[in-house]
C-alpha cells in the first residue's frame, strides 16, 4: 500500500539559516516531493517537542526540524539545546513505539539549498518506506479536523468461546 | 605497571636475534613485564599489502584477534619491529575509520573461528613504551656504566613516527624521544637530521640502485655529523644499513664504516650488561671500535653536538615550541 | 487539561485571503485562483470573507486591493499568499498600516519559494498551497496588536582595536562629529601594519601613509585613546551599551610624561621584543614600541623590569627629567556608555614552528614572513638590512614558500589571501636589498584586485625564479655536491614533473593569518558569533558584510577574515558608515518578537536562568520568580520551548500560533481538493 | 489495378530475393564505434580499493608528494602525476608506471599532504591492481612480493633465507656473488636460519586467508 | 433550599485504584459535612445502588459527580455517558479521571495481549488457556461482561467535563477544601470558578511550595536517588536526580522532593499546558551540559525509560495519548 501512500511531513525551520535555505533552493528551482509543509521559527532554539508530538498527533507522517549549522546559530549556541531536545525527544518516541527515523534532524547554512532539497527528498522516501502512521486518527480531532472522529468500537476484544488451544 | 602483550615479529626471530636478545635481557632490569602472543604470524610487512585487502588485513588481524583473546587485563600490544607496530597499527584504526573493512575482516577471522572489535587494543612501539609509561627517570636509575663520550647518532626510519594515528608521538619528522633516551643512557646525542627518513626499505631486494642512495644519504649524513653509530630501533633499517653496507661503499665507491646497533643493545651496555649477552658481535659492520669509547671518563655531556650556541651578536631564535616530550627529573639537562 | 483546550474556532475575525500569481511564478504550477475560491467558501467557518488572487500582489494596486477590503469589509486579518517573507513581508505589513490594520495582524505565506518553484505536479501543489493557506489563516487568527519597541541610541561608540581598520573607522566617526572611545591592547595603535616595510602593490612605505592617521587619531578631540587597555565587561544592548574597561598601569604618570625617551635610553634591561619586534630584535624594560608610537609615553614591562624582580635599580627614575615614573601606579578600570561598537580586533600570524618539515626554530636561516617585515624595514632591528640570523652575512639566494600554514589541512584549511603578494612582495625587496636570486614557491598564484596582477608581472621581470610545488622540506642535510652549509629546499616542480633540491642560504615562510588566540572568548563577551575558525561571523557574507547578528554590534578588518590593507580600510570605513547612519536615527525599532514570564505561573525553578545567551533572564531572589528584559531579549524563543511550567510565552512566534499553523497544515492530504 | 498492385508486390518480391543473394558481399562491415579512452571509473575503483577513506579525489596536485618522495628521482611519474593520470582515467599507463613499485612506504607524504590523502595505501592499491591487470615493467617487484606471501601463507611466518636466495637467483644472479660475505656473516651471526619455522594453527590462518580471498573478490567486483 | 431536599451527590469508581476514594474517606469529619450537605445517591463503594436506579433519575438531578478512572471498556463509558446525563457538575476525580494516570500506561500495549497475558502467565494457573467471553448463555439468559477497549481514554476524551481535580490520589486537605467551596457556594457564599477550570491544586509548579534552594541549573549527569549522598537544602534536579517537579502542578505542598524523593508527577502539567511530557523532555533537554552528540547521549542514557519519566500519570492524556502498539491493528 506505501506505493500510493503519500506521506505528510511538517517542517520546522529557523528564521536565518534552514528557512533561508528553503528559500534559496526555490530560487535556484531545485526540485523536491510537495509532501513537506513548513512552519517558521525564529530559532531551531525555539522547538518545543510539543510542537513535534502534536505533529504527530494531527496526522503527520514525519517531522523535520532543521536549523543553522553547530557555532553558527544567529542566536550564538542555541540550536545546541535544540540537538539536545531533539536526542531525548526521539528516545521518548522510541519508548512509545514509534520508528525514531520519523523525526530527523538537519543542519543547513543559508546557502545549502541543495542540501535543504536533497534532505528533504530523502526523507520522504524514508518515510514513505516507513509507511503511514496513524496517530491522527487516535483520540480527539482538532477544531479544524474534527469531522474525523475517533473509532473505537472496531477492536474490543472477542475472544472465541471455551478454551483456547495453547 | 601491568603486563604487556609482545608482538616480536618475524625478523626478531632471525635477522634482528641481537634486538629480541637485548630486550629479553633489559625488560626485567626496567620492570617491563611482557607476554608474546601465542602463536602470531607474519604481519605481511610491506609486501601483503601490495598484493590484496581483505587477506592482507586478515592476516594482520589473525594476530589482534589472538592478542585480543589473550589479554589478560592488559589490552596493550607491544611491537618492537616498525613495520609490525605500525602494520597492527594501521589496521586497527581503518576498521574503524571504515567499518566496511572491519565487517569483511571479521567475516575472514570467522573461518578461523576468531573474531575482532576494532578499538579494543592499544597498539604500541616498544620505544613508546618505555619512554612514556618505564619513564626516562626509570631508565637513569639503572644506568651503571653511561655510555659517556658514544656519539649516537638516533635513528628511528619512517613506520614508528609516521603516520601516527594516535598521535603518540612528539613530531612525524623530528621526534624527540629517542634522542632523550640515548642522553638517559648518557651517551652524547648528535641532531641526527635524518632521523625519520628512509633505509630503502624492501628496495635493497628490489632495486638495489635506489636503496644504495637511501642509505648512502643517512650514513653520510652521520658520518659528517661523526657519529660513532648509529641507534635504531627498526630491524629493516638495521638489516639495510648493516647488511647492505658494504655493497653500498662498493656500489659507490666510497669507504663509510657506520656501525649501527639496536637502542636496547645500549641499554644494556649502560645498565652494565656483558656486551655478548646483548647480541653484540652480530652486527656485520663492526661496533667494536666505537664501543670501545664507553667507559672512557670524558666530562658529562648530554647537548647534542649539533646544537649550535647562538652568536651573540646575532639576530636571536624563535623559542621551541612546547610540544610533546616525556617528564624527565633535570629537564634542564635534555632540554635544547 | 491536556487534551482539553483545543482551539476555538475564533469566528469573530474576519479574515481576506490574498493569492498571488506573481505573473506565472505561481500561477504557472498553482492554481491561484482555485486556491482563493477554496478558502473563501471551505474555510468561511474559519472567518473567511473574502478570497482574492490577482496578478501581482506586492505591486502598489495589489496593496490597494487589500487597503480597499479592510476598509469596506472591516478585515480584521490579512493572509496574503505570495512569496517568502523576507521579501514582501514588509510590504504587505505597511499595506496594512497604511489601512489602519495593525500590521502584525498580516501573514505573509510563502507559496513561491516553498511550492510553485520546486514542486512540478500542479494538483499536489496546488493543495500544498491550500495547505499552506490555511495553516496561515489558523495562525492570523492567534496573532496579536504588536507596537515595535523603541529604544534611543547613545551617540558614542567603541571601537577596539587600534590596528589601520579601527583606526580608520574612528577617524571616520569622529570627523563626523560623534564621540569614540578607540581601545588598544598594546602601548601603542598602529597594529600590524606599523610593523611593515612597503605595502604591495604600490610599495609605499607603510609608515608614511600611517604614521599621520595614527597622529590624527591621538590628536583627535573627539577621540578618547585607550592604549594598554581591555575591554573586561560589556552590558546593555543596541543604543545603550555600558562597557567596562581596564586601564593597565604604564608605570609612568603620562600628565608630566614628556615622552623624551630618556628612561628607555637608560634602563639596563634588555628583553627579546616578541610583540612589535616579531622576537626579532631587543627592546628595554620600559619602552616605547617604536618611535613613531602613539601616544608617544613609554609603558612599563612589570614582568622584566629589575626593580620589581630585585627591588633595585629605578634607573628610569633616577633619570627621568619630569618625575613622571611611577612605580606605585595601579591598573584603573574605567565604564563607558555608547550606542554602537566596532570590533577592528585585527589577527595573529600562523606559528610556523608548527610545520616541522620547514625547520623554524631549529634552521637558523628560516625566517618568517614578520620576521622579514621587519629586517627590511629601516626602522628594525638591521636597519633594514636583509642579513641571515648571524647579523651580518648577505643571503645570496633565497627561497620565499607560500602557503605555510594555509590551505593546509593539517594546520588552517583556507586560503590566508595576502600571502601570494605578500611573498611576491619580499621577492621583490630582497632582489633590490641584495641582489640574490630568489626563487618562489607557490600552489597556485592568487594575484586579483586592481594593479596586482602587475606587480606579479613586475617581479617576474626582475627575475625571480617561480617553482609551482608545495615545498616538501627544508633541511640543512646535505646530499649532493654544492649543498653542503646551505639550506636545502626540496620540492616537486609540478610543471616539470621532477623533485628538486635547490639550496639556498635564507629561507622566508609566507605564513598564513590566523584569528586572534581569544577571538571566541572576545566574541562571547560581545555577544556575536565565530565561524568555526574563529574568525567573526558577519550577518550576511556578500549583502551586509560589517554588521553581526547582534544589533549595534559591527566587525571590520582581519577579524572577520583575512584580507589585505585596502579592503581592511574599506571595511573600517563601510563599519562607521553603518554606526553613523544608526546615530542619526536617533533611536531604533526592534522587532517586538519578544518572550515574556508570567509571574503568577513562574516557580522559580531557574530552568530558563542560563539558556540567554544574551543574559537577558533575571532571576529575582526576594520574590522567587524570573523576568526577562525585553531590550536585552532578541526574540530566539528558546526559554519559551524550555519552561517546564508553560509559564514563558512569546510575542510573533507563540505556541498557540504555532498549534494553530500546524493544525492548519495538516488540514489537506497530499494532493487532496477539499478538506478531508 | 489490382494487377498493377499485384505486380508492383511481385516485383519488391524479386527485388528482395536477388537482394538476399547479394546480400553477403554489398553489405559492408559495420563502422567501429570509437571507444572512450578515458576510463573514468579508474578514480572511483581505485579509491574503493584502498583501505580506509583514500580521499583521492582530494589532490589539488600541489606536489607534496614528489617533493617529499625520497626515491622519487627513480619513478617515471611523481605520486602527484600518477594521481592526475588517475583522474584522467589512464588506466593502462597509470598500472604501467614503476612509481607504486619503488615506493617505499616511509609516509613523509601521507602526513605532510595538505589534502590528507591517504597516499601510501593508493600506492598498495595501484599494485594489486597491476598484478591483477599483469601490467609493469619489470616482475622484479611483483615477484618479491608473491614470493614473500607464498612464504607467509605456506608457514606464517616470513622466511628471510628462503626468500633471499629464491629472489636472488632469479632476479639477480649476478648480485650474488657480491652477496656472498654477506649471506655468510648473516649465516655464520645466527642471523638467518636455513630451515623455516612455521605456526601451530597454519590450518586456522589457511582458512581465513581462504575467506578473505573470496571477500575481496565480492569487494572488488 | 431546605434540609429534606439536600442536593444530590454522587461519586463513581472506573478504571482505577480504588485510592481515591480513600483519599474522600481520608477528609476525616469533613465527610460528616458531605452527608449533612449532600444527598449522596450514588457511590458503589459506600453504598448499595444499582445503575438502574441511576438511569431512573430525572437527568441533570445529580448536583456534584465526582468521577475517577478512566475509560477502559464499555461499561466505564457507559457510565461516564449515564453520569454525565444525571449531573449538573461533572468532576474528573484524580489523576485517572484526569490524564489517565497508571492505567494509562496500558496504553503502550496492545489490548489483546493485555488480555491474553494477563490470564495466561506463570502466575495465572490456567492450564486450560481458558479465556474470558463478552457474553455467554447461563439458563437464566445471556449474561454480559463489559468489552475492553484497545486503549484507556481520560473522561474527557469521552464526555464533557466541568471541572478537573488532579492528584493520585487529590490530597485530602484538597479535597477537604473543594467540599467547603462547593457547600460555600450552595449557601451562596462563593462563586463556582469558570467551567472546565482545574480545582483543587495550585496554578504554578511543584518548585513554587518546594523549600529547596535553586540554582541556575546544568546537569552532567542523572542519577538514582541511592546513587548519592542527598544534599538536603540543594534542588534535587541540580543534583541529577530527575525531579518532575518543576513541570508538575503544584498543590500537593511539594510532598516527595520534602522527602527527597524525585516528583513523579502526579498532580499532572501546569495551567494551559498541552503536553505534559514534552515539557520536561525539553526543560531537561535544555539543560543538559554538553554540545557533543555521543556525550549528550551518554548523558541521557541516565534517564533509562524516558517514556516512563516523563508519561506516568499522563500518557492517555497527552497528545499522542498511547503508543504504536495499541493503535498497530487499527485499519484506516
Amino acid at each position: 500500500m506505501n506505493n500510493d501512500f503519500e506521506p505528510i511531513i511538517i517542517g520546522f525551520t529557523c528564521n536565518w539559516c534552514s528557512y533561508r535555505a528553503a528559500d534559496l533552493a526555490g530560487t535556484s528551482r531545485m526540485k523536491y516531493p510537495p509532501n513537506i509543509r513548513l512552519i517558521r521559527l525564529m530559532c531551531s532554539g525555539r522547538l518545543d517537542p510539543t510542537f513535534v508530538f502534536k505533529a504527530l498527533a494531527n496526522g503527520a507522517d514525519g517531522v523535520m526540524i532543521t536549523g543553522c549549522h553547530p557555532g553558527e546559530c544567529h542566536y550564538l549556541e542555541q540550536n545546541y539545546k535544540a540537538l539536545r531536545r531533539f536526542h531525548l525527544m526521539r528516545r521518548t518516541l522510541q519508548g512509545l513505539g514509534l520508528e525514531p527515523a520519523r523525526v530527523r534532524l538537519v543542519w543547513a547554512s543559508a546557502a545549502e539549498g541543495a542540501k535543504f532539497a536533497q534532505e528533504v527528498t530523502s526523507f520522504v522516501e524514508e518515510i514513505r518506506a516507513l509507511g503511514p502512521l496513524h496517530w491522527g486518527k487516535a483520540g480527539k480531532q482538532s477544531s479544524v479536523t474534527s469531522d474525523q472522529s475517533t473509532e473505537h468500537s472496531s477492536l474490543m476484544t472477542d475472544h472465541s468461546p471455551k478454551e483456547v488451544p495453547a | 605497571m601491568d603486563k604487556y602483550l609482545l608482538y616480536p615479529g618475524c625478523s626478531m626471530e632471525s635477522s634482528a636475534k641481537a634486538y629480541y636478545d637485548s630486550l629479553i635481557k633489559i625488560a626485567p632490569v626496567i620492570g617491563l613485564e611482557l607476554e608474546e602472543i601465542e602463536d602470531w604470524n607474519c604481519c605481511g610487512a610491506t609486501e601483503y599489502l601490495g598484493i590484496s585487502l581483505a587477506p592482507a588485513y586478515s592476516l594482520i588481524s589473525r594476530n589482534l584477534a589472538l592478542a585480543a583473546n589473550q589479554s589478560n587485563g592488559s589490552r596493550t600490544v607491544v611491537a618492537p619491529c616498525s613495520a609490525c607496530y605500525l602494520n597492527l597499527a594501521k589496521a586497527d584504526y581503518y576498521m574503524r575509520e571504515q567499518p566496511k573493512l572491519g565487517t569483511m575482516v571479521n567475516e575472514a577471522l570467522a573461518a578461523g573461528g576468531l573474531s575482532y572489535k576494532p578499538g579494543s587494543l592499544d597498539i604500541r612501539h616498544l620505544l613508546d613504551v618505555i619512554v612514556y609509561d618505564i619513564g626516562l627517570d626509570t631508565i637513569k636509575s639503572k644506568v651503571t656504566r653511561p655510555l659517556t663520550g658514544l656519539r649516537v647518532a638516533p635513528y628511528l626510519g619512517c613506520m614508528v613516527p609516521r603516520p601516527d594515528y594516535e598521535h603518540r608521538w612528539s613530531d612525524h619528522e623530528h621526534p624527540v624521544e629517542l634522542d632523550l633516551l640515548l642522553k638517559a643512557l648518557g651517551a652524547e646525542v648528535i641532531d641526527f637530521p635524518l632521523k625519520t627518513h628512509c633505509c630503502g626499505g624492501h628496495m635493497t631486494q628490489i632495486g638495489p640502485d635506489t636503496a644504495f642512495e637511501l642509505i648512502r644519504r643517512l650514513i653520510s649524513s652521520a658520518d659528517h655529523y661523526e657519529a660513532d653509530l648509529m641507534a635504531t630501533l627498526c630491524p629493516m633499517c638495521q638489516l639495510n644499513v648493516d647488511a647492505y653496507q658494504g655493497e653500498m661503499n662498493h656500489h659507490f665507491g666510497t669507504s663509510y664504516h657506520m656501525p649501527i646497533i639496536f637502542f636496547t643493545q645500549l641499554m644494556g651496555i649502560a645498565f652494565g650488561m656483558r656486551a655478548r649477552d646483548l647480541g653484540f658481535g652480530m652486527e656485520l659492520v663492526s661496533a667494536k671500535k666505537a664501543m670501545k669509547k664507553v667507559g672512557v671518563e670524558v666530562p658529562e655531556t648530554a647537548e647534542t653536538a649539533a646544537a649550535k650556541p647562538r652568536k651573540g651578536n646575532g639576530l636571536p631564535m624563535p623559542t621551541p615550541l612546547p610540544r610533546k616530550t616525556p617528564k624527565v627529573a633535570e629537564k634542564g639537562k635534555v632540554k635544547k | 487539561m491536556t487534551s482539553g483546550n483545543g482551539h476555538k474556532p475564533n469566528v469573530e475575525e474576519r479574515i481576506g485571503v490574498y493569492v498571488c500569481h506573481c505573473g506565472s511564478n505561481i500561477a504557472g504550477v498553482v492554481d491561484v485562483q482555485q486556491v482563493a475560491e477554496w478558502a473563501a467558501l471551505r474555510l468561511k467557518h474559519r472567518g473567511v470573507v473574502i478570497g482574492r488572487d490577482y496578478k501581482f500582489m506586492c505591486s502598489s494596486l495589489g496593496q490597494e486591493l487589500i487597503e480597499k477590503d479592510i476598509k469596506e469589509l472591516g478585515l480584521t486579518r490579512v493572509v496574503v499568499a505570495a512569496c517568502s517573507p523576507h521579501l514582501h513581508e514588509k510590504t504587505f505589513r505597511t499595506a496594512c498600516e497604511r489601512a489602519g490594520l495593525n500590521p502584525f495582524l498580516c501573514e505573509l505565506v510563502s507559496i513561491r519559494e516553498q511550492v510553485s518553484w520546486v514542486h512540478t505536479d500542479k494538483v499536489a501543489a496546488t493543495s500544498k498551497a491550500k495547505a499552506v493557506v490555511s495553516g496561515g489563516i489558523e495562525r492570523v487568527l492567534h496573532h496579536e496588536p504588536l507596537e515595535p519597541m523603541r529604544v534611543p541610541i547613545h551617540p558614542a561608540t567603541l571601537v577596539v582595536g587600534g590596528g589601520i581598520a579601527g583606526i580608520q573607522a574612528a577617524l571616520e566617526i569622529a570627523n563626523a562629529g560623534y564621540h569614540v572611545y578607540l581601545v588598544e591592547r598594546e602601548p601603542s595603535i598602529g597594529g600590524h601594519m606599523a610593523q611593515f616595510d612597503k605595502t604591495f602593490p604600490t610599495l609605499d612605505c607603510a609608515a608614511c601613509i600611517l604614521t599621520p592617521r595614527m597622529v590624527e587619531a591621538g590628536t583627535h578631540p573627539h577621540i578618547t585613546l585607550l592604549t594598554h587597555s581591555n575591554v573586561e565587561k560589556v552590558e546593555g544592548f543596541v543604543g545603550n551599551f555600558n562597557v567596562t574597561i581596564r586601564k593597565k598601569a604604564r608605570k609612568v604618570n603620562v600628565d608630566l610624561c614628556t615622552g623624551c625617551g630618556i628612561c628607555q635610553e637608560k634602563c639596563p634591561k634588555k628583553v627579546v621584543d616578541e610583540v612589535y619586534e616579531a622576537g626579532l630584535g631587543y627592546r628595554k624594560a620600559i619602552y616605547t614600541p617604536f618611535a613613531q608610537a602613539v601616544p608617544k609615553y613609554p609603558v612599563m614591562d612589570v614582568a622584566n623590569c629589575t626593580y620589581f624582580e630585585k627591588g633595585t635599580c629605578k634607573a628610569c627614575e633616577k633619570f627621568c627629567p619630569t618625575n613622571a615614573i611611577d612605580f606605585k601606579q595601579e591598573d584603573e578600570v574605567i565604564t563607558v556608555d555608547v550606542g554602537n561598537i566596532i570590533l577592528a580586533t585585527g589577527y595573529d600570524i600562523f606559528d610556523a614552528r608548527k610545520v616541522t618539515n620547514y625547520g623554524y626554530g631549529r634552521l637558523a636561516n628560516v625566517f618568517t614572513s614578520l620576521e622579514l617585515e621587519r629586517l627590511t624595514n629601516a626602522a628594525g632591528p638591521t636597519n633594514g638590512q636583509i642579513v641571515l640570523r648571524d647579523g651580518k652575512t648577505i643571503p645570496k639566494a633565497v627561497g620565499v614558500v607560500h602557503c605555510v600554514g594555509s590551505r593546509d589541512r593539517n594546520f588552517n584549511n583556507y586560503c590566508s589571501v595576502i600571502c601570494c603578494m605578500q611573498s611576491l612582495k619580499f621577492a621583490h625587496l630582497v632582489h633590490e636589498r641584495t641582489g640574490a636570486i630568489v626563487y618562489n614557491f607557490y600552489i597556485d598564484m592568487r594575484t586579483p584586485f586592481k594593479d596586482y596582477d602587475e606587480f606579479y608581472q613586475r617581479v617576474m621581470e626582475e627575475g625571480t625564479l617561480f617553482v609551482r610545488g608545495k615545498v616538501a622540506e627544508v633541511t640543512d642535510a646535505a646530499r649532493l655536491p654544492g649543498e653542503e652549509g646551505k639550506l636545502i629546499i626540496q620540492v616537486e616542480d609540478t610543471l616539470a614533473g621532477k623533485q628538486r633540491r635547490i639550496p639556498v642560504d635564507m629561507v622566508i615562510l609566507s605564513v598564513g593569518l590566523e584569528p586572534r588566540k581569544d577571538s571566541k572568548e572576545v566574541a562571547k563577551q560581545f555577544g556575536i558569533s565565530c565561524s568555526t575558525n574563529g574568525w567573526f561571523t558577519e550577518r550576511h557574507p556578500k549583502l551586509d558584510p560589517v554588521a553581526t547578528m547582534t544589533e549595534g554590534i559591527y566587525i571590520a578588518g582581519c577579524a572577520q577574515g583575512p584580507k589585505d590593507i585596502p579592503a581592511t580600510v574599506v571595511q573600517g570605513a563601510a563599519a562607521s558608515a553603518r554606526v553613523l547612519g544608526k546615530i542619526q536615527q536617533k533611536e531604533i525599532e526592534l522587532e517586538p518578537v519578544r518572550a515574556s514570564i508570567n509571574e503568577a505561573q513562574c516557580s522559580g525553578c531557574r530552568i530558563c536562568n542560563n539558556l540567554c545567551p544574551f543574559n537577558a533572564i533575571l532571576f529575582h531572589e526576594d520574590s522567587k520568580v524570573s523576568e526577562i528584559n525585553p531590550a536585552l531579549c532578541q526574540g530566539c524563543g528558546t526559554c519559551v520551548a524550555a519552561c517546564p511550567a508553560g509559564a514563558i510565552s512569546g510575542t510573533g512566534f507563540s505556541n498557540e500560533q504555532i498549534f494553530a499553523q500546524i493544525e492548519g497544515l495538516l488540514l489537506l492530504n497530499v494532493g487532496e481538493e477539499v478538506p478531508a | 489495378m489490382s494487377s498493377h498492385s499485384c505486380r508492383a508486390r511481385l516485383e519488391c518480391f524479386r527485388m528482395r530475393e536477388d537482394y538476399m543473394e547479394i546480400a553477403p558481399t554489398v553489405i559492408p562491415p559495420p563502422a567501429p564505434i570509437p571507444k572512450l579512452i578515458e576510463d573514468l571509473t579508474l578514480l572511483d575503483e581505485v579509491s574503493r580499493r584502498t583501505a580506509g577513506v583514500s580521499r583521492l579525489e582530494m589532490c589539488i596536485q600541489c606536489g607534496t608528494c614528489g617533493g617529499s618522495c625520497p626515491p622519487a628521482a627513480d619513478m617515471d611519474h611523481t605520486p602527484r602525476m600518477l594521481f592526475a593520470m588517475l583522474r584522467a582515467g589512464m588506466r593502462r599507463d597509470a598500472l604501467m608506471s614503476n612509481t607504486f613499485w619503488i615506493c617505499v612506504s616511509c609516509y613523509h607524504c601521507v602526513v605532510r599532504c595538505p589534502q590528507n590523502v591517504h597516499i601510501a595505501d593508493v600506492m598498495y592499491t595501484l599494485k594489486g591492481m597491476a598484478i591483477e591487470a599483469n601490467l609493469y615493467q619489470s616482475s622484479t617487484a611483483p615477484d618479491f612480493s608473491q614470493t614473500f606471501v607464498d612464504m607467509v601463507e605456506n608457514y606464517g611466518r616470513g622466511f628471510e633465507f628462503g626468500l633471499a636466495t629464491r629472489h636472488y637467483l632469479k632476479h639477480f644472479p649476478l648480485r650474488l656473488p657480491g652477496m656472498v660475505p654477506m649471506a655468510f656473516g648473516m649465516l655464520t651471526k645466527e642471523r638467518m636460519s636455513i630451515t623455516p619455522t612455521r605456526i601451530k594453527n597454519m590450518a586456522q590462518l589457511t582458512a581465513i586467508l581462504k575467506r578473505a580471498k573470496e571477500l575481496e573478490v565480492g569487494h572488488h567486483g | 433550599m431546605t434540609a429534606n431536599a439536600k442536593p444530590k451527590f454522587a461519586m463513581y469508581w472506573a478504571a482505577s485504584c480504588g485510592g481515591c476514594e480513600i483519599a474522600v474517606l481520608n477528609i476525616h469529619e469533613k465527610i460528616l459535612d458531605v452527608d449533612a450537605n449532600f444527598d449522596v445517591v450514588f457511590w458503589p463503594v459506600a453504598m448499595d445502588a444499582k445503575y438502574k436506579d441511576v438511569e431512573a433519575m430525572e437527568d441533570g438531578s445529580i448536583l456534584l459527580t465526582l468521577f475517577n478512572g478512566g475509560i477502559r471498556n464499555d461499561e466505564n463509558e457507559h457510565l461516564a455517558k449515564l453520569l454525565r446525563r444525571k449531573s449538573k457538575l461533572l468532576v474528573a476525580f484524580g489523576s485517572c479521571a484526569t490524564e489517565g494516570c497508571i492505567p494509562g500506561l496500558a496504553n503502550l500495549s496492545d489490548a489483546r495481549e493485555i488480555v491474553t497475558t494477563a490470564f495466561n502467565t506463570i502466575s495465572t494457573d490456567n492450564p486450560k488457556h481458558i479465556y474470558p467471553m463478552t457474553s455467554y448463555d447461563v439458563p437464566e439468559g445471556e449474561i454480559h461482561i463489559p468489552k475492553i477497549y484497545p486503549t484507556l481514554r481520560t473522561l474527557d476524551q469521552v464526555v464533557d467535563v466541568d471541572y478537573y481535580m488532579p492528584g493520585c490520589p487529590p490530597e485530602s486537605h484538597q479535597i477537604a477544601a473543594v467540599i467547603d467551596l462547593v457547600i460555600q457556594v450552595l449557601q451562596g457564599k462563593a462563586e463556582l470558578p469558570p467551567k472546565g477550570s482545574v480545582i483543587g491544586a495550585g496554578n504554578s509548579t511543584v518548585c513554587d511550595e518546594c523549600k529547596r534552594t535553586r540554582n541556575i541549573k546544568t546537569i552532567k549527569s542523572f542519577k538514582r536517588i541511592w546513587d548519592i549522598e542527598i544534599d538536603p537544602e540543594l534542588c534535587l534536579l541540580e543534583q541529577g536526580i530527575p525531579c518532575n517537579g518543576i513541570a508538575t502542578r503544584s498543590g500537593c505542598n511539594a510532598r516527595c522532593p520534602t522527602a527527597a524523593a524525585q516528583c513523579i508527577g502526579c498532580y499532572g502539567p501546569a495551567e494551559g499546558v498541552m503536553d505534559y511530557g514534552a515539557r520536561l523532555v525539553s526543560a531537561f533537554a535544555s539543560v543538559i551540559d554538553s554540545n557533543d552528540p555521543d556525550e549528550i547521549d551518554r548523558i541521557l542514557d541516565g534517564i533509562p525509560d524516558p517514556t516512563g519519566q516523563f508519561y506516568r500519570f499522563n500518557l492517555a492524556g497527552s497528545l499522542l495519548k498511547a503508543g504504536k502498539p495499541a493503535w498497530k491493528k487499527e485499519k484506516v
